[in-house]
């Protein structure tokens, strides 16, 4: 047993708070060139890394350094979606991804598939594809949006799922872009007759892969939450230190303080939590999910403490939208609705916990 | 006991209903619903409907124009309301500088202001807050300096509600630095079309643009608009304090928001079955609106018991703790409920739009989540109601 | 809408808490003297009450005071059921259960019944009774049982639930006692081929009978859990107000001045929530059940509150069994598992909601 | 990073089970697991067992005859041992008064007290707390005065864990009132068999019987007996103190309490189910559970950094919060699975009885949900714990 981070782990973790101590709300170019996508990759698919306690190291500075750019859905995601789909013939696909010059959307969800991934109702008939996807994030930045639709069985099956690679400006889409809370954009897309061909078939079935890339995403989403929330909590211990209100500064009222200690023993147990559905990201799918859903229900539930208690702690001034605060809370909260919230993954625990 | 209204009550209810019915416009309702911003007109439209039928001042005392109501049937005009998605009438003329000037005012300023409140000839904001203030109120730093017959106004004051709106602040200022904290402030009505006046609007996180930075420099107000006597204004301020409490425990709020949230819930699907139907969003439903149910009749007691429209402290700072955690609560439940619909960022115009997207689905709801938050720090923090309540129960206690 | 006492009731009240200001644990005999009992029925039925808000008035002042006198076992619940189930040949019993002449105990859970009141295994064929009670309490002071059997139906119907009154010493009967929790005692009963008669049999479908006694039941266990708690949580601030912690009283601790104000906070939502109970016993079944399950929540989920914290700001001394106050957190913790507990109110409030 | 156990450390965890299997008796881990309690025989017998597998004292050095083990091993140990329900190991020779003589103890005494310890010669007990005193352990009263060869003390100490038991204490008193607080304090080493010391049990609310006060009247302690120097007492009391916490974070019990509920749960049945198929009890569970897999993460986090056996002090305070918080949800949650039959009184007279009623169903989970309301406040009260951490975090604040 061991909780050491290896030197390659450390240097990259260095590497990232350096770099991001100075950029802004995007890293995305500085982050590209400095090929850290490649920490996201396995050496098979072209990149340096891959585990998940690689991505928990990027995701957790990004999250601490308040990075909105959609690296988890479009890099991480669809990236790995790619290598575990297509055929070698996508490997120079990959190899963009990595290296940050092309960018994808993932065009999965829908106004009514909450957070189920199983639920597609957008088909694809002989490669002709009719629907509506919600939410998808970085559809504003995109080339090329990757698209599941559904090619046999019912609303909710499991299989029948197909995936498909579509130019964004192919004829019959039209995109909604606005605005996400916390950060980034999203946009809803309908697909209105969109004519594809078998070639743009990466799968006939890809639930499989949908949910291993997903796991990777709560993996990452969970790092980065839990560096927001760090940021947050260091911010309101420094706040608490200089802050005076009757005279004497807000560290000094014991009610705070001790609603403070409660909060970073949270933290700690959020950093184990992430520990742990990092270590059990390449584990079998059933460790791997049970894990995953853990650190999500717990990042889910700590992170509404921290992200109430901060602007709480805070009074006015973390409410405003010039002060640093309020946007890491709204990321921390935010968190929770992405990949399924802290119900959906208790539900899933409880259900992974039987078998 | 009776816990059941009288067939008066009722009556006054049904009244209220009907009012409603016909005064209130639907399209109105649905921007209150959804939270977006009232433009000022708006507003002003709505005071005058409800001053038409003689409901603007239901806690003014008749001589002013008001309705001397009891606690109770103003309770159900405020629940009504609230169910009905009103726009609520904006508190800082009516609810706090009316009371006021009813009791420390002179007959003249009394004359003047009252009848232009009623009437909506000014708009009122309140100076209280100022930067590093937090809730320590009485630190204040803006100074009001006697210059023949005016007072030179220099400082600055911050949260200032609807300030973009207003015509007319009143505002605590320091008359005299050398006396104690809460000795030497004064209480004092500053036209802001005074030369030095200048708003500034504080974004929240949100989105929302409702409360305002105030500069004054070198701003000159006659003496006539000093309250009372000078050097006394924490006395009028205290004063106010408890007024704005009256409505503190927001129940009809609550069960306005509840009542979306179980709308929202029926209608989203979880697993194939309404949202509603799944036992873990059941329970927190049910555990809300057990507490509410509770705490209204806690509010109900309360109200009742206390004669006129002086809410009692420790009892009113109960109600503010349990009113803005239910409340908040149920913002808390609504941005669950609204699943990943809850995450797009739904700007005014988009919501003005008439693009169906995911955003119009779930509406607001993370905004108003997170907008919220204001309700257990404003108007004197939880952790100051916590205090009032420990205080009381433990004597001298800190 | 008023929420004043009547004079009578004022009256009532404060003859309790002069009457029980000195009394130890048990008052029965006093309570019985002073014909208190009699607060509890209707005037039909021998009373001079029976309202809700006599039920609350009445149990509050017995829970403030700390009796353990099994009251509401004996007195209410079984007496409610004779008034409404028994024909005019049983108005004499009830007239000595009011005067307190005579005990009963309500032989109706079973090892396995949980908390629903429809589930009885016990079987009466013939008049003929089989079967085992368990947690009856009162049954070592009881001179009457009140059983429930089952003479028709599965053992989770609603209807073909029989009530039989059976002397203790009736042969096939054998009581093992123990103590309760908190304070009183209780017993399983195993009936073993005991003989009845047409005439021990009360009712023959008593399960609206049973569910009207409970709702009783519940009004007066959560009015005793408000009085318990009321004198746990003003000894616990005379206990902050002297008690001496590195050179200060504890109450010039704010971390816990905070604590203890939500405690107050909720110590008057539990008032409320007993208030609205009372106040609907006697509306139609499912308000009534509504707002009975609504107060045992509540009360539940506050009883945990109050008797942790209260414990918890006593430190050590809250412990011990000298001490008074350990035993009122007993019982307040020990309410919730009688008449169903937090999750089974909460579940059946979410049911009555729906209808 | 690796999350798992080395080939080492598993070797020795079956090694561990293997003991564990061949020596301790099923009906002595059935009382464990009731919580009930153990008479002195069982545990001495239990420590003997131990020490002849040379595991009785794994943090001890080698030199005096421990096994220097480290920590993720002794985590090992400690976690096999909770989910058998073998008994604990009584701490207070072994894991307190040990290190303090292995580091302040004269050779004199390292040579005669620690033998006997390993060797159960004599049964240990803690003599810090005082009536009064609380969490505030420097207010101590009992007082040693030097008579030529001789202390003589006077005084009370109370929450006296096992010394009903215990032939021999370890005190702090004051020996000089003079001085400051936490200075004047010595740490002595008493025979109870003395004249003048009196042991009275000290009822719980659970009617265990684990605690006790100890009364000294002109009790006369040989000076050999004084460990360390005079007047620096408190030094070896903090010292203690952080050794008291190794384990701290409770992992196994937690974990063996949570898979007796698991248990209970799979065979009580609620509306003809399986309770443990209940929404509301599954997820309460489930929230636990999660709770408790990213507690024991942290544990086993901190003990791998820690050097050695000395816990440093925020981590500790961290998982002495957390720990206690869970340890005590899971009482909490076996009372409810228990249902109506949490309510009789389990006496030890009834369990041991083979009568086949509710109580013996449900065991003893009421007693164990309140007697277990003392982790949050022995060793240091979860409040100290959380100003601990505080004050690292903001510096000086109080």
């Amino acid at each position: 047993m061991n909780f050491e981070l290896s030197d390659e782990q450390r240097m990259l973790q260095d590497t990232l708070r350096r770099m991001l101590d100075d950029s802004g709300d995007s890293a995305w170019s500085q982050l590209a060139e400095q090929g850290i996508f490649a920490a996201l990759f396995s050496e098979d698919n072209g990149g340096l890394g891959g585990s998940g306690f690689d991505l928990s190291i990027v995701f957790e500075e990004l999250g601490r350094a308040g990075t909105t750019d959609p690296i988890i859905e479009s890099v991480l995601v669809c990236g790995r979606l790619i290598a575990s789909l297509a055929a070698d013939s996508h490997s120079e696909l990959l190899g963009r991804i990595v290296a940050g010059d092309v960018q994808l959307a993932f065009a999965h969800s829908e106004t009514t598939s909450r957070y189920e991934l199983n639920r597609v109702e957008t088909h694809a008939d002989h490669h002709c594809l009719n629907g509506v996807k919600s939410v998808v994030v970085n559809a504003n930045a995109a080339h090329l949006f990757l698209v599941s639709a559904r090619i046999a069985g019912d609303v909710a099956d499991s299989s029948g799922i197909a995936l498909y690679l579509v130019p964004v400006n192919t004829p019959g889409i039209t995109v909604v872009n606005y605005e996400l809370t916390g950060g980034g954009q999203a946009a809803d897309i309908t697909f209105d007759n969109v004519q594809l061909t078998q070639n743009d078939c990466l799968s006939t079935d890809a639930l499989i892969a949908i949910d291993s890339a997903t796991a990777a995403a709560i993996v990452a989403l969970c790092a980065q939450t839990l560096g927001a929330m760090e940021t947050t909590v260091s911010m309101t211990c420094e706040y608490m230190r200089t802050r005076q209100q009757f005279g004497r500064p807000l560290a000094t009222f014991q009610a705070l303080a001790h609603r403070l200690a409660d909060m970073l023993i949270e933290v700690e147990q959020a950093r184990s939590a992430v520990i742990l559905a990092a270590g059990h990201l390449d584990a079998d799918a059933h460790s791997r999910d049970l894990h995953a859903s853990a650190a999500k229900n717990l990042l889910g539930r700590i992170g509404k403490l921290i992200a109430e208690e901060s602007i709480q702690m805070h009074g006015g001034i973390g409410m405003t939208d010039e002060y640093r605060l309020g946007h890491f809370a709204k990321r921390i909260i935010m968190a929770d609705h992405r990949y399924g919230d802290v119900d959906f993954h208790l539900e899933r625990f409880i259900a992974l916990s039987k078998t | 006991m009776e816990l059941n209204y009288s067939a008066e009550d009722i009556e006054f209810r049904d009244e209220v209903r009907a009012f409603l019915a016909e005064s209130l416009q639907s399209s109105l309702a649905d921007k209150v619903a959804l939270g977006l911003s009232l433009s000022k007109t708006e507003y002003e439209d709505w005071h005058a409907r409800l001053q038409a039928r003689g409901w603007l001042a239901p806690n003014w005392p008749k001589q002013f124009g008001g309705g001397e109501w009891e606690a109770v049937k103003r309770h159900i005009f405020d629940e009504e309301c609230a169910l009905a998605n009103a726009p609520r009438i904006v508190p800082f003329g009516l609810a706090m500088l009316g009371p006021v000037l009813h009791k420390f005012g002179s007959t003249a300023q009394q004359n003047y202001w009252l009848p232009r409140i009623l009437n909506g000839d000014d708009w009122w904001c309140q100076g209280y807050s100022e930067p590093g203030a937090g809730s320590d109120l009485v630190a204040l730093n803006t100074k009001a300096v006697r210059d023949a017959d005016h007072y030179i106004v220099n400082g600055q004051k911050t949260w200032t509600t609807l300030g973009q709106h207003a015509n007319m602040i009143f505002c605590l200022v320091r008359t005299d630095s050398e006396a104690k904290a809460q000795e030497g402030i004064s209480f004092l009505l500053i036209d802001m079309n005074t030369p030095g006046v200048e708003v500034r609007p504080i974004v929240l996180i949100d989105g929302s643009v409702e409360v305002n930075e105030i500069w004054f420099s070198d701003v000159r107000v006659p003496i006539e608009n000093l309250v009372g006597e000078e050097n006394k204004g924490w006395t009028y301020a205290k004063y106010l304090l408890t007024h704005e409490r009256t409505n503190i425990a927001g129940v009809g709020f609550a069960r306005a928001g509840l009542a979306a949230v179980k709308r929202f819930a029926s209608k989203e699907y979880s697993g194939g079955k309404p949202l509603i139907e799944n036992p873990l969003f059941a329970a927190r439903l049910a555990e809300i609106e057990i507490d509410l149910m509770a705490m209204a009749t806690t509010n109900l007691r309360i109200l009742s018991n206390a004669s006129g429209t002086q809410a009692p402290s420790v009892e009113s700072s109960m109600l503010k703790v349990k009113g803005t955690i239910i409340r908040q609560a149920i913002n808390d439940l609504m941005r669950r409920a609204a699943g990943p619909n809850a995450v797009p960022f739904a700007s005014e115009e988009l919501e003005h739009s008439q693009l169906q997207v995911g955003p119009i689905r779930a509406g607001r709801v993370s905004m108003q989540y997170f907008n919220n938050r204001k309700l257990s720090i404003y108007g004197g923090s939880n952790e100051i109601q916590r205090q009032i309540i420990a205080k009381d129960a433990l004597g001298g206690g800190r």
